[in-house]
């Protein structure tokens, strides 16, 4: 049974009186100690879907409908306090920028310690302990005077590490990572992906990567969503979505890499840009973007087929399909 | 701090036993006594305060006749000596007796004292006769002896003499220099000073072997907070903090009648209040039908009743009644028709524009009266450009005349009228000190010479005439403009009778005070 | 769609200031919010009604020879003993109380907004120099501050007021008493301002985006009234809108030195100052109907600023 | 740290010196001392002999030179109308002004604090918008006018009967409106308890406890709606922040995000523009002592104003520039203090 499955998530924006839709029914489901990498441009409500799964979603947001089951558990129909119990303890979150993630006039060690104490009936210096436990585990120097610093004090990679610890303290199942190594240079984004990895693996936590890094998500995950305008448009396993993506816009995803540009040449755009929430085409929503458009795309709104082990919202994928099967039948 | 505490349950039982029979009185007036040193300043506060805590040789009473206090009797020797027979038996504060010889003390520091001499120096000396009897010799025949010897509160010698701690003479008079006198008191009063925070409060308990044992008082133990807002000082009475209050401001009358737990009391006053018409500033002024114009508009009834609500008796001269001077059929002329007609007459119809000043914070709605007069005298044409000041700025402006149409009061320390003319009237002369508040510099030789005759004149009677011509001639001449004597207000809670120990000087002589439980 | 286009071109595109205000959130939001328009409603009707004080108010409470001293404390018209001729019968003098209202709340609006726009803009300026530049020029600024500070607008007034007696004489006072006022109420409390800024500029300094324009050769001036400024918006509102208030009240105790309007001219805060005697003895109305209008009027321009500073305040877009 | 403490000090001195030139150059503008000093029928020779024995006639340079000289030596002169030197007039006033202003800061805290976190929390709930609105009335009512509400509400007393009063319910209703008073309305009472030096405290003392109350509610009715809205107004944009949204995503308890997170987050502001509001309170003190005549600095200030007692308006303005030197240095520590960020002597001085 998965450990987590979400259906048909709803989720909208109240703005100027009307409801924008920022989520518009997606399903997705992740195994335990599963790595799941979700993708797509800024804007596309990949950080949406993240928070909504704790229902973290500021005022104007809210989850007009769909189910979040978590390990049996339904979590859109908690109340906040049943959610209280689970968000820290079950399913633990790690924020895109460290500097803002920490209160700067708390010490390390506070915030750490009253992230156990709020799940766990245990004295400060058990609490204490766990958390020097935590710190090695995330290989931070000299850890007992972290305890006492305050957030300003250290740099963001080191930062980030003290993050993922909290995220950690209760052995969660599940880590929801938003973007985790945006923030950070590039040196340090390659250590902070490695150790989060590793950490999953040896404790053997789910990880949810939400990032627009496809290097990153190509190391890291085992299978991949793409989204595009609040919508899951291709997902499947990550080596098939790298190497043989089949939705046009993953493709453009693809060339857009600089590694794949002839050096020397301009590097390959998907014309145009993300629509915004509130004027998104009807049928396909890539489709004034993409290539293949044809006059069903700009009508109907894609369904999944799948192929190999990927799943494709896409006509002009689902035609050829058909067109081999016939072929083949013929 | 545990010593301290412990201290206060202790002086808590102690007090709370002694509480049972003895009364205690909470006094509040605007402000509270400058200094403990009763000849450093001349002012209503200090006076009040020497009523509490000396005794004088005579007081006034209700009728504005004199009452024997410590000199039981008197008699006049000749045109210049007045004797007075003292009281046997009086102690002071200190325990010292009373003998002549503290009363002679005490003239002559008078004469030593800055605000004090004025008033005696037309006497030369006082010479004891004998242990109980003293003469006071005037330089020339002097009609206001008695009035001035009621300013004689017999200080008791022995305390006040030799050196303080820091080497000063116990005696000395200096302003606001924390003399011997003025930290401490020995009086033959019917209280003593207990203790004293100044601005705070001023705690007094009864004297065990007071000289006058008829007294009815029967207040042990009397606390005097000076309350200085008006507002507060009504409430404090309202709400029960304390038993009697004074001054009481026209505006909270109606609501101290109104309230069944208290009592008011009110009575003409002596103090006139009046507007000075600059001549040498104004053209217009030197001319009389102006002058007797701006007397026309001015209705000083709707003052007394509409401002004042009623709480000041309209005038057209200077002294109020039961003064000598006083002229009963000279009373106040409102008309407004008749006023325009002078204005014409005297060619000024369009009127002019004239500066006028007044204080704000020294007589009863000297602000308010000032805008009123201001719009009485627009409606014959005189437009008038009003500023009002606090008594600490509008004292030094008036010093310079720097305004057309000043306000001044004045009480007259001996009650008497030809204070009144001496000090606000007479021809401004630097050297005498004559007409030193005339700021209309209106001068009248002919009313001058008078007032100096009656100055002389010891036959009552015939100096009462003189100083009532005096008065007709200012009346006819317009030399000023009178509004209204105020009146005074004390107020207490109804077990408080303070109805018969008050009188018109406003010094309440609350030795004699009786407090019902 | 991507070949090289002119500024000018770019410039022609954006929408003209009008159809970008028209469209912007702060219409948008003005609309939706039925509190916020109530209040500007009543802000001009009042400020409408004060300025025009001369056209409708029943009587002209300066001209000295309409006022009677025997109709004083009349109650209003609806009480009974009051007088038609007097809507909202009269003060202790006997003027017209509704007409003095109005010529009195024009000056007190006068003085108010006056005096509140001198202490932002000093503020402001103070505020800025010393919480960017630091160092001397911040310790300087701070000690000017705690000089002007411990000189209530009591003492400052009377400083004034004695340089104006020295220069001028002291009976001219009445012509220039306003713009006196204003500088004197500007003067005495421009510090509160220049705290809250420079507290909030050393707040906002140690952030990235200073640097960052720091970077990009911004001069002083520019970071600080572009960058800085904007982010200390939200204490000034409250600031502000309290120092409106403040300096209203204030003009009525300075009138009492003799410093204020004349007496003869009373300002809204004057009539509910000289009121106070009469609340406990009866003539409750010449303070409290003066002190209603003053406490709308206030309440009005605090809701308004409220509103601004939501609606000015990026962070906190509410939908 | 004490490298800051000793230029504090300095300006300390340089504020008081600057504010002593100042006063001492509108002393002509203040009134003539001697009027007061003595009585009204006192001749202007007798006048003139005071004033020249009190070297009030001396060129302001020389009283100057004289008053410095002296203030260098600790003695900052003679009051005239309490004849003691001033500084001891003040600080025999002070512990009365220092009380009050003590009071009020506690009853602000105590009641700006809940209130502007819960109009934070819940800014559209009806109990918050009333708070607010009461708060913005209580902003533009001039404490004259609330202190002598207070007065007539919780001393005196108002019995009002707007109900039938022979139904029992109506009788009961009035009773429930009218106040029957007796809080006492002025002065500090007469059980106060001696401390040390001149410091008699009202603390320890019911009566003197009571005589607290309504002063100090009317001192505090001024600052309390700015602070109300203060910390509301930054404790909203706090709660905006990522780390309060990563204090949920920890399932941290609301009440510990709110009064833990937030609060000391929002307090940052609210300390150094309250800081600053607390300084002016001093100012405020002038008027709510003037109406419940509370023996403190402010109504010892005005009486000096009225009575022109130069030498303690000089002495008071002096100490209240300390004063304001001190609270701002005070607010400038506690900040570094509550602020990790700020390095107390650097960034900071």
């Amino acid at each position: 049974m998965a450990l987590l499955d979400v259906r048909q998530l709803d989720v909208r924006f109240s703005s100027r009186g009307k409801a924008v839709q920022a989520l518009r029914g997606i399903d997705f489901s992740l195994e335990r100690g599963e790595r799941l990498g979700i993708v797509g441009e800024s804007g596309a409500g990949k950080s949406v879907a993240a928070f909504s799964i704790l229902n973290l979603i500021a005022h104007p947001g809210f989850i007009a409908g769909g189910e979040i089951t978590f390990d049996g558990h339904h979590l859109n129909r908690m109340s906040e306090r049943q959610l209280r119990k689970i968000r820290g303890d079950r399913i633990a979150m790690i924020f895109q920028d460290p500097m803002m993630t920490l209160n700067p006039v708390l010490t390390l060690g506070a915030q750490m310690i009253e992230c156990l104490k709020a799940h766990r009936r245990i004295s400060t210096r058990e609490a204490r302990q766990i958390a020097l436990d935590k710190l090695n585990l995330v290989q931070i120097p000299s850890p007992e005077r972290r305890l006492d610093q305050y957030p300003h004090e250290l740099s963001g990679g080191m930062r980030q590490r003290i993050i993922i610890a909290i995220a950690l303290l209760l052995d969660p199942d599940l880590i929801i990572a938003d973007e985790p190594t945006t923030a950070l240079d590039v040196t340090i984004q390659a250590e902070i992906m490695a150790l989060l990895t590793e950490l999953c693996d040896t404790q053997n936590v789910a990880l949810m990567l939400i990032t627009h890094d496809l290097g990153v998500v190509s190391q890291v995950t085992r299978r991949t969503l793409v989204m595009y305008a609040g919508r899951i448009i291709e997902q499947g396993p990550t080596r098939e979505i790298i190497n043989d993506p089949q939705h046009p816009y993953t493709q453009g995803l693809l060339d857009a890499l600089p590694q794949m540009a002839t050096p020397g040449e301009r590097l390959n755009q998907i014309p145009g840009a993300m629509p915004s929430l509130n004027n998104i085409p009807p049928g396909c929503a890539f489709n004034p973007r993409c290539t293949f458009a044809t006059e069903r795309c700009t009508r109907e709104v894609p369904h999944f087929v799948s192929t190999g082990g990927t799943q494709v919202a896409c006509h002009m994928v689902e035609a050829m399909l058909a067109k081999e099967k016939a072929h083949d039948t013929v | 701090m545990k010593k301290s505490i412990a201290a206060l349950v202790a002086g808590a039982l102690l007090s709370g036993a002694s509480l049972a029979h003895a009364t205690t009185l909470r006094v509040a007036y605007d402000a509270d006594p400058v200094t403990m040193d009763i000849h450093e300043q001349l002012s209503g506060g200090i006076l009040q305060f020497s009523h509490m805590v000396f005794d004088p040789l005579l007081r006034w009473n209700k009728q504005l006749g004199f009452d024997p206090r410590l000199a039981s009797s008197w008699e006049r020797i000749d045109d210049l000596t007045m004797r007075f027979h003292l009281r046997e038996g009086v102690t002071f504060h200190s325990g010292n007796k009373m003998t002549a010889k503290d009363v002679v003390w005490t003239f002559n520091r008078l004469k030593k004292s800055g605000d004090f001499k004025a008033i005696f120096e037309p006497f030369s000396e006082m010479k004891q006769v004998d242990d109980y009897t003293v003469d006071l010799i005037s330089k020339a025949p002097y009609p206001l002896t008695l009035n001035a010897a009621t300013y004689i509160f017999p200080m008791d010698s022995k305390f006040y003499s030799g050196t303080d701690k820091n080497g000063h003479p116990k005696d000395e008079i200096k302003k606001s220099a924390n003399t011997f006198a003025s930290r401490n008191e020995s009086g033959t009063g019917p209280f003593k000073v207990t203790s004293r925070q100044q601005g705070v409060k001023v705690e007094f308990d009864r004297f065990a072997d007071y000289w006058d044992t008829e007294s009815p008082g029967n207040v042990d133990h009397l606390v005097l907070t000076p309350i200085k807002e008006d507002a507060t000082r009504v409430s404090a009475l309202l709400s029960g903090g304390v038993g009697f209050i004074a001054p009481v401001p026209p505006t909270d009358l109606a609501r101290i009648k109104s309230n069944p737990d208290t009592h008011l009391v009110t009575m003409s006053g002596t103090r006139i209040i009046l507007f000075h018409m600059n001549e040498k500033r104004v053209e217009a002024f030197k001319d009389k039908r102006v002058r007797q114009a701006i007397a026309y508009a001015i209705n000083q009834e709707g003052i007394a009743a509409k401002i004042m609500k009623g709480f000041a008796t309209p005038a057209a001269q200077l002294s109020p009644e039961g003064y000598a001077g006083h002229d009963a059929d000279l009373a106040p002329r409102y008309d407004v028709a008749k006023a325009r007609e002078l204005m014409k007459e005297a060619g000024y119809e369009d009127g002019f524009t004239i500066t006028m000043m007044a204080p704000n914070n020294r007589y009863v709605n000297d602000d308010k009266i000032a805008q009123a007069v201001a719009a009485m005298l627009s409606r014959i044409n005189i437009r008038v450009d009003l500023k009002t000041l606090p008594k600490a700025q509008y004292w030094p402006a008036y010093d310079e005349r720097e305004a057309d149409m000043m306000m001044v009061g004045w009480h007259s320390d001996t009650e008497d009228s030809a204070n009144l003319f001496e000090f606000l009237t007479m021809c401004p002369d630097a050297d005498t000190g004559m007409g030193q508040y005339n700021a209309g510099n209106y001068c009248n030789p002919a009313a001058d010479a008078l007032v100096k005759k009656a100055n002389l004149e010891t036959d009552p009677k015939t100096r009462a005439t003189e100083l009532q011509q005096v008065e007709r001639m200012l009346y006819d001449d317009a030399a000023f403009i009178p509004l209204h004597w105020q009146d005074l207000a004390w107020a207490s809670r109804n077990n408080v009778e303070i109805e018969p120990i008050l009188n018109v000087m406003n010094f309440p002589y609350l030795g004699d005070l009786v407090v019902k439980d | 769609m991507s070949e090289e286009t002119s500024t000018a071109d770019l410039r022609a595109q954006m929408p003209g200031a009008w159809a970008r205000f028209r469209k912007s959130y702060l219409l948008y939001s003005f609309k939706r919010d039925p509190v916020a328009q109530l209040c500007l409603l009543i802000f001009i009707i009042i400020t409408i009604a004060a300025f025009g004080a001369p056209w409708w108010a029943p009587t002209d409470p300066y001209d000295l020879t309409g006022i009677d001293i025997m109709n004083s404390e009349l109650p209003p018209m609806w009480l009974d003993g009051g007088d038609a001729a007097f809507p909202l019968g009269t003060d202790a003098q006997g003027r017209d109380l509704l007409s003095t209202i109005l010529y009195g709340t024009r000056v007190s609006l006068l003085i108010g907004f006056g005096a509140v726009a001198m202490q932002c803009v000093l503020g402001i300026l103070f505020g800025l120099l010393a919480g960017y530049f630091g160092g001397i020029i911040d310790a300087t600024l701070m000690r000017l501050a705690d000089i002007q500070l411990s000189f209530s607008t009591l003492m400052v007034a009377i400083l004034v007021g004695a340089i104006v007696k020295a220069s001028f004489g002291n009976l001219m006072f009445g012509q220039v008493a306003l713009i006196l006022l204003i500088l004197i109420i500007g003067i005495a409390e421009w510090p509160q301002i220049a705290r809250t800024v420079r507290a909030s500029v050393l707040a906002e300094r140690s952030k990235e985006y200073v640097d960052a324009a720091r970077v990009m050769g911004f001069r002083a001036p520019r970071i600080m009234f572009r960058h800085l400024l904007p982010n200390t918006l939200s204490p000034i509102f409250v600031i502000a809108t309290v120092q409106i208030a403040n300096a209203i009240i204030s003009e009525a105790a300075l009138s009492f030195l003799g410093l204020g309007m004349p007496e003869t001219q009373p300002s809204l805060g004057s009539l509910i100052k000289s009121g106070f005697d009469y609340i406990q003895s009866g003539a409750w109305w010449i303070t409290l109907i003066p002190g209603a209008v003053l406490v709308v009027l206030v309440l009005v321009i605090n809701l308004l600023g409220d509103w601004l500073r939501d609606v000015m305040n990026p962070r906190l877009h509410k939908g | 740290m004490i490298a800051f403490l000793i230029q504090r000090l300095w300006h300390a001195f340089l504020v008081m010196f600057v504010i002593s030139l100042i006063s001492f150059s509108i002393k002509g503008s203040l009134g003539d001392p001697v009027r007061e000093l003595v009585g009204q029928s006192v001749s202007v020779e007798q006048r003139n002999l005071l004033r020249e024995e009190m070297g009030l006639n001396d060129p302001l340079p020389v009283q100057y030179g004289r008053f410095a000289w002296d203030a260098l030596h600790g003695d900052l002169g003679q009051s005239y109308f309490y004849s003691k030197p001033t500084l001891d007039v003040i600080v025999e006033h002070m512990p009365a002004t220092l009380e009050l202003v003590l009071c009020a800061s506690l009853i602000i805290l105590l009641f700006s604090v809940p209130v502007g976190v819960y109009a934070a929390i819940r800014p559209a709930s009806w109990l918050a918008k009333t708070c607010m609105g009461i708060s913005v009335v209580g902003i533009s009512v001039p404490v004259f006018l609330t202190a002598i509400v207070l007065i007539q509400l919780f001393s005196i007393g108002v019995h009002i009967t707007p109900f039938p009063t022979d139904t029992d319910w109506g009788t009961w209703l009035n009773e429930l409106i009218s106040t029957d008073g007796g809080l006492p309305s002025f002065g500090r009472g007469n059980e106060l308890v001696h401390l040390f030096g001149t410091w008699d405290t009202g603390f320890f003392s019911v009566d003197g406890l009571l005589h607290l109350l309504l002063p100090a509610a009317s001192l505090a009715s001024i600052m309390l709606p700015l602070f109300i809205r203060l910390i509301r107004s930054e404790m909203l944009e706090v709660l905006q922040s990522d780390y309060v949204r990563f204090a949920r995503a920890k399932g941290i308890s609301p009440g510990r995000i709110y009064f833990l997170h937030a609060l000391k987050n929002t307090m940052l502001p609210v300390i150094t523009v309250g800081g600053v509001q607390i300084g002016t309170m001093v100012a405020y003190t002038i008027l709510t002592e003037t109406v419940f005549q509370w023996p403190g600095m402010g109504l010892m200030f005005l009486e000096a104003i009225t009575r022109s007692d130069i030498p303690l308006i000089v002495a008071y303005l002096m100490v209240v520039g300390l004063i304001f030197v001190v609270t701002n240095t005070l607010v400038d520590l506690v900040y570094g203090l509550v602020n990790p960020t700020v390095k107390l002597t650097g960034q900071h001085a």
